[in-house]
């Protein structure tokens, strides 16, 4: 069995050693809380944090490794759904005229390029019709039923969404997972 | 116009068999459509549909040989409870405004399953969880008289229902925790915590929370978690672990307990785990667990469709037979003399019957099988 | 090209020669003048007219020709729709808790069983979720535009219902089409 | 219990990249999802995809490439107009309250075609055609002020929307109509008749019928009908008959008007007919019309996907060149330099295009094709 949960648990700490600021990317904490495998506390948490990203645009990107618009690209070890790649997005974009959902789960994805793992936060893209032919994927490394909600892909992500229609799903890359 | 016309609407309404029945063979006789009345009789197989871009469905099956009956409409992401004479379904499913957008109506609908007309109709929550078809998203009282659904916003709650009534009686938290295990008396529920534990909630008479207590952690989250399915052994819960282990749990009193623990798939090589949605059925006449079980363990693979199906003799456990049976990620077991094994595999798309040899050790043989785009769940008494 | 209207034509004169009495089945007169690729002249007509139908009890069935579930059974060479035979129906049935549609089209098929022609009259089964396992059957003999609409068979003939939901599709024997 | 997890919730909102940067190569940054805000610029063509269901889409690929760009949701049985510049679809579609079941609201949606955005949402009448996705169900005036939608309970009519208010002006009876083809001012319309006549109906500045005129017979129902699709053609009307003759009419005065006919199959042999559902496309800037063929006429064919399509030189009424096109059962012409021929097979599920070479006799040779399931009409500009 895997051990994500000691992993993010380390990084867990890492991160409040290092001080590290936080994200005011658009999932709630309330999920970025799910996502650490952890219970849902109940209640509506919406305020988020400032987030100092500028060191973001400055590091040199990896060469891409495989191809995003199949479901054996690395980032989607924890998917189950329609890629954005092949709906109209990207692999961190949703298609035109769809939303990103508010709430996401994640992964953690082992990068064959760099040799490391990382923390990959999966949004679902909703409101719209899916396309039949987005190529569709199921990958459930380190997956949890929704006990663990954060880790959970078998539900539809848009559930925060005022448009809860699936669409398609996107992989965001939250940092390394040491 | 109108005389020429209207004299034409007369007479093209007297379209019928003309006169040649003196000729032979007979012509065919004048026609006149109906409207199948009722289910053949004989016992049945639920299949739960679901869709992401429309209509869901309950499909109904012969159980003898799968022979197609009927179909009851849902909307999105149905979650299905048949009551325990198999002869009314509830199901939970949403309708929104644009079908891919705009604010949704989530409904309980109860039907007769023999005529599958609406008997009632009741909202619920919008937060319904909107999530494959699984075991444990609705739930009914053995009496027909209140049900539970599962909501997600993600945080998690349950809307208790009156059927009597029809009118939601209570949504009750459950943070951190999932699936709902009804008693059957439907007086408390039990859900897996993702602390490990299991939060149980006393519902009162009048359908609301009178009380709830979390278990101290009963299983390991991160290294052997428990799949989100029960089977019911003897008035206890029974879940499974992603690496095969029994977990029996009393959920009588008012914190959970747990009873025993029994890895039934550690002896045997070749790393099995369980694999799929729900991989459980539970023979209860026999007191066999029959689970759907696949080779050589790996992370993400707690979803992937079974290989094998085994018969574990709960009492003396022991893994008594080990049966072939490819791709199935959902199985449910019949309660007669012989012991149907009903799968669905919904990664493929396909609905499969396996009869059981009580005298064989419970061997289960394939007897009948048929694709079934998008079958989800398959639910049998 | 056929010459279907002609049959029509000289059938609608047979019927009316012979006096036989106009059915009470359930498509409206609208439809039925539809049918017989007229131009439907407004307003409903919703009276039905009672129809004797003892002697369709007596006469000796002829027997099965072909298989009904598939495609290729006579009666289906204007039926565009999946066959009720296939969704828990039979050809004359609609299933369990399906609704007969109150209008519908009509054919004119072959049947090798007694070598003659017959008016076949399509009803949709309506409000219901299609089965996935049903067969999906194209045939358009004789099929013309929503200009004749009672020989179109592109258009959902749940149409007239409250519930509108296309199910599936049965073929009713009108009579012999001389 | 709150002290312990408010803490979680605040030291868990702090996943961030982490401090590996000093290693080589440095990992990937954090990043953030976002939002196309536009489509990819370039031409397209759109694609309109129903169901009988659940939701419908109206498919946006790249004229270039068939590269998949976007969608837009629509109810049931979309039908698909788009403005002459190609920036504004209108789709009218159904969307039931229980999706299968249950009263009917039907609606007219105006979108911005690059940013897929809704800009307007008008109701129509419930009894709008259900109707596989086809041409002449949905018109727009070229002002985008005026929509027509076509009904059927099966009596036909058509509904007159205002864009301007987004309100229903009238709803104009066709007896024994169908199709509509509305002039590009949008002040009157044309259909094709059951007596092989041809209605026009002029509407008023207030969106209202201010008279009709039924042409004499002008086709003949049995023994050639026309398919329901036009091309506009100098400001004339042209459709095709089963049997592969183009009517040619105007539809300038209050009544229509036969100018020509042209039977273009009649002298090759193999009995070629059109087929499909949309089958003619026409180039105005070469004034060739492209008709998707095959061969073997019969009845019933009609409907058959193709097996070449034809270039017709309408001016010298000369088949020119005949491409082999496997399966299209609609087509859509671009009006550039070099003519574009969009082809959708319904039957098998599959978008292709062709370029058309005006220097070899307007040779059709296939460039790119993809998989489209349930693709059922085709629009370009």
């Amino acid at each position: 069995m895997t051990n994500f949960f000691s992993r993010v648990g380390k990084q867990l700490d890492d991160i409040l050693v290092s001080g590290a600021r936080s994200s005011a990317r658009r999932f709630g904490r309330r999920s970025a809380l799910a996502k650490l495998g952890g219970f849902l506390v109940g209640g509506a948490v919406v305020a988020t944090l400032p987030f100092d990203r500028g060191f973001a645009a400055t590091g040199e990107k990896p060469a891409p490794i495989d191809d995003d618009k199949t479901c054996d690209y690395w980032r989607y070890c924890a998917l189950d759904g329609n890629l954005c790649t092949t709906s109209g997005g990207s692999k961190t974009s949703c298609p035109v005229g769809a939303e990103a959902s508010q709430v996401s789960w994640v992964g953690t994805c082992h990068n064959p390029g760099d040799k490391r793992d990382y923390l990959v936060s999966y949004y679902d893209c909703c409101g719209k019709t899916p396309y039949s032919g987005a190529q569709f994927c199921l990958h459930s490394k380190g997956e949890r039923p929704g006990y663990s909600m954060g880790l959970h892909n078998d539900i539809n992500w848009c559930m925060a969404n005022a448009n809860k229609g699936y669409h398609c799903t996107v992989a965001i890359v939250l940092g390394v997972a040491e | 116009m109108s005389g020429k016309w209207a004299a034409a609407v007369l007479s093209l309404a007297v379209l019928a068999p003309c006169a040649v029945r003196a000729q032979t063979p007979p012509p065919i006789p004048a026609e006149e459509i109906s409207v199948e009345k009722a289910l053949k009789p004989g016992p049945n197989v639920f299949v739960t549909t679901g869709s992401w871009g429309g209509a869901g469905a309950i499909y109904v099956f012969s159980a003898d040989d799968l022979a197609y009956k009927g179909d009851y409409s849902t909307g999105m992401q149905p979650q299905f409870a048949l009551s325990p004479g198999a002869d009314t379904g509830v199901v939970a499913s949403a309708f929104p405004k644009r079908i891919m957008y705009g604010p949704v109506e989530a409904i309980i609908q109860k039907f007769d399953v023999s005529t599958l007309k609406t008997q009632q109709e009741a909202t619920i929550l919008p937060k319904f969880a909107q999530v494959s078809p699984q075991q444990g998203q609705i739930q009914v009282s053995s009496d027909g008289s209140r049900a539970l659904v599962q909501n997600a916003t993600p945080a998690t709650s349950v809307t208790v229902v009156d059927l009597k009534s029809g009118k939601v009686t209570a949504e009750v938290p459950i943070p951190g925790c999932w699936q709902i295990n009804l008693a059957p008396d439907g007086a408390h529920f039990s859900s897996l915590c993702g602390d490990g534990s299991i939060l149980t909630v006393r519902l009162g008479a009048d359908g609301k929370a009178a009380g709830q207590a979390r278990s101290k952690p009963i299983f390991d989250v991160e290294k052997d978690p428990l799949f989100a399915q029960s089977q019911r052994v003897d008035g206890d819960l029974m879940f499974v672990s992603y690496g095969g282990v029994f977990y029996r749990i009393s959920d009588k009193g008012d914190t959970a307990q747990l009873v025993d623990t029994y890895a039934f798939a550690k002896a045997i090589p070749g790393e099995w785990t369980p694999g799929g949605y729900a991989i459980m059925g539970y023979s209860a006449p026999y007191g066999i667990m029959f689970v759907a079980m696949h080779p050589g363990a790996r992370d993400g693979g707690h979803k992937d469709g079974s290989e094998e199906i085994w018969a574990v003799d709960l009492a003396h456990k022991t893994v008594l037979y080990r049966s072939a049976a490819k791709g199935l990620t959902q199985i449910a077991v019949s309660q007669g003399k012989v012991p149907l094994i009903f799968g669905v595999a919904s990664h493929g798309g396909g609905l499969f019957r396996f009869e059981v040899d009580p005298t064989a050790k419970f061997a289960a043989k394939l007897t009948h099988q048929i694709a079934l785009r998008d079958a989800a769940a398959v639910t049998v008494r």
